[in-house]
């Protein structure tokens, strides 16, 4: 049977994406991120999930307001790295895993959750900008993913609640998948950030680090929070956070948390969290 | 005014939201690039002004995503912060005094 | 505020809206379809919704398998008539009542449907062959419409229960929207046919009018059926009734079957009802 | 064969519907019927060859969603009783002996 385990929580600002591509490893300015990352990646390393489940959003690269999903998970064999402005980045495309995608398409749709299902589509920084600092790129990716795309751009968003909801369902519809696998799951975005209007800029790095304790600690209490209190709190695009809880609410209830680091150089608080 | 993204902005910013959208087709980059005026074919006179000056704060009051317009600052060489200062009434250098690592754009 | 005033259920068939086109009202062969319609076309000039809200599906006319949503709601001002392959029925373009579909997206949203939400879209047969039935299109459609399309061709489908549910919850939505509205709910799809595989052809008149009786007498047995035994009972395309089930949890519990129509002459058996 | 398009399917065929489903654009149908050949470029040999004999058994058991199907078939001015018989493996007339309205298509 397949397993999770663990999880990881983790900012997709593109710029880290950027710095990846351009080594800037030993640049003072990116050190700090770099080295945050060191212990997830030697994680990855030495525990050689079969998987990463990845919750994140596409920021309107691959999906358009025309036909906009709340949770759209994919299920193809191979993901092209999408173009966002300045031609794809040169990593390899991703290989999916199909069959269990698939498996958890069926099982969380009869679980009542309302699924999109995509397929043949590029993802953007998104899923990769947090991916390379934490997966070789070379020969090729170590191993496949399963990528859930969540609106957290185009309100309504999902509730706090219901995605904390969906990856209690997301558990159960990994474990009953009949392949032994081993499943790391990815919750990304945040930490505090507004990109938009007169607070533009805005941080908060006081409720950033009490929402790493409460991921850790209480989710149960994140859930509770409506969406409203993650914008004022973190800022509107810091919101984004709720997609932690899709990874948060697929661990076990007595997971706990590893690893932490937080970064704020610019605009988005960066952090990483590692869990099991 | 809240800048959250809702139905009713989606809607009534649509077709501007669509054209920077297709910036992510390298050949419309290039058309907009070489040959601006026929790339915004379709787009209204207001539409097209505020592309043409890249004035960030009205194309964002107007209610274009912040996500497509990273498009057309992607094609226009602009970076993040400097659309962060322009929504703030910054300029860029103003901007950066406030963050912490100034280099980490 | 809004209030449903009662329910249609009805056939999607293609071949429908052709024999409408074509002004086939007194051929011999169509004319008992169009009979059947009257009683509903009459009720609908009487007590004149301000907005149909159409449960329906698309048939790979806009939706296209690489994005494929379970349920997509439009919140246009306007849809256009799609192009199936002989070019759009020459019939106006749907009006939509968007402040309506956009309060219906926030409410079912905030409830944990994970709606996908589209606009600036053209809508087939699916909705506008049997709106043909109902409605006058000349000099223009007389009021609005909500359309939302829902997955019955690509597996897995949203279960049987889901669908009452969600009928249940739109109910919720529809009555707490400040205006004053009337709106009916169609459903549409079926009754039983399988296009495909050896039992093309098939149907089974047992079964549908079994089905007629229970979406009036005991939707909940309905909702509790798995949709195996739709497939099995109706076939495989038949199992499209499960939009009926929508409309019916949108009613009130005591709503009431006031006409039905069944008439079978090719490979789907065409069937409209109306509750109230 | 239980004929369920389910994803394992839609993977497999999905070259195929998009082809299929392409032609719901007018341009597309019509270089289709001009040129077929062109319009069919980026299938495979296989795929193509069911497409130029409206082979609708060989499509149908390789993938091709039904209402995929429809819209060849409208191209082409074949009927749904056409393609049903066909799935059955019965000409049409032999089909429509066994519906009650034979003329209501
Ligand atoms: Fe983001
Ligand atoms: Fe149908």
């Amino acid at each position: 049977m397949a397993k999770i385990i663990g999880g990881i929580g983790t900012s997709h600002v593109p710029t880290i994406g950027i710095a990846f591509d351009k080594g800037r490893q030993n640049d003072p300015d990116w050190k700090p991120l770099f080295r945050g990352y060191e212990p997830v990646a030697k994680w990855l390393a030495e525990r050689k999930p079969d998987v990463l489940f990845f919750c994140f959003n596409d920021h309107a690269t691959t999906f358009f307001f025309d036909h906009y999903p709340t949770f759209a998970l994919g299920v193809s064999e191979e993901y092209r790295i999408a173009d966002e402005g300045l031609g794809p980045r040169p990593i390899p495309s991703l290989k999916g895993h199909a069959p269990l995608a698939r498996h958890i398409a069926r099982s969380l749709v009869d679980d009542e959750f309302d699924l999109t299902i995509f397929q043949d589509l590029p993802l953007d920084h998104g899923l990769h900008s947090p991916l390379t600092m934490m997966w070789p790129t070379k020969p090729d990716w170590p191993a496949k993913v399963v990528p859930l795309v969540v609106n957290v751009l185009q309100h309504p968003l999902p509730t706090p609640r219901r995605c904390f909801k969906l990856g209690q369902f997301l558990r159960k519809a990994i474990e009953s998948y009949p392949e032994d696998l081993k499943v790391a799951i990815v919750g990304t975005g945040g930490l505090s950030h507004q990109m938009i209007g007169e607070r533009a800029g805005f941080n908060n790095e006081k409720w950033d680090l009490e929402f790493l304790e409460l991921i850790d600690r209480d989710p149960e209490r994140l859930a509770r929070m409506p969406l409203e209190d993650y914008m004022r709190l973190g800022g509107n695009e810091g919101a984004e956070v709720i997609m932690w809880l899709i990874m948060r609410g697929a661990l076990a209830p007595g997971a706990r948390k590893i690893h932490q680091s937080y970064y704020l150089p610019m605009t988005t608080a960066m952090a990483v969290a590692l869990f099991e | 005014m809240k800048y959250v993204f809702d139905l009713e902005t989606s809607a009534r910013a649509l077709r501007l939201n669509r054209f920077l959208h297709s910036l992510t087709v390298a050949s419309k980059r290039k058309l907009f690039l070489e040959r601006p005026e026929e790339a915004m074919q379709g787009l209204s006179e207001t539409e097209k002004d505020m592309v043409r000056h890249l004035d960030w704060k009205a194309l964002q009051d107007y209610g274009a995503s912040f996500f497509c317009l990273e498009k057309l600052a992607r094609t226009k060489g602009v970076s993040n912060p400097e659309m962060v200062a322009a929504f703030r009434g910054e300029g860029l250098e103003e901007f950066l005094k406030t963050r912490r690592v100034p280099g980490a754009r």
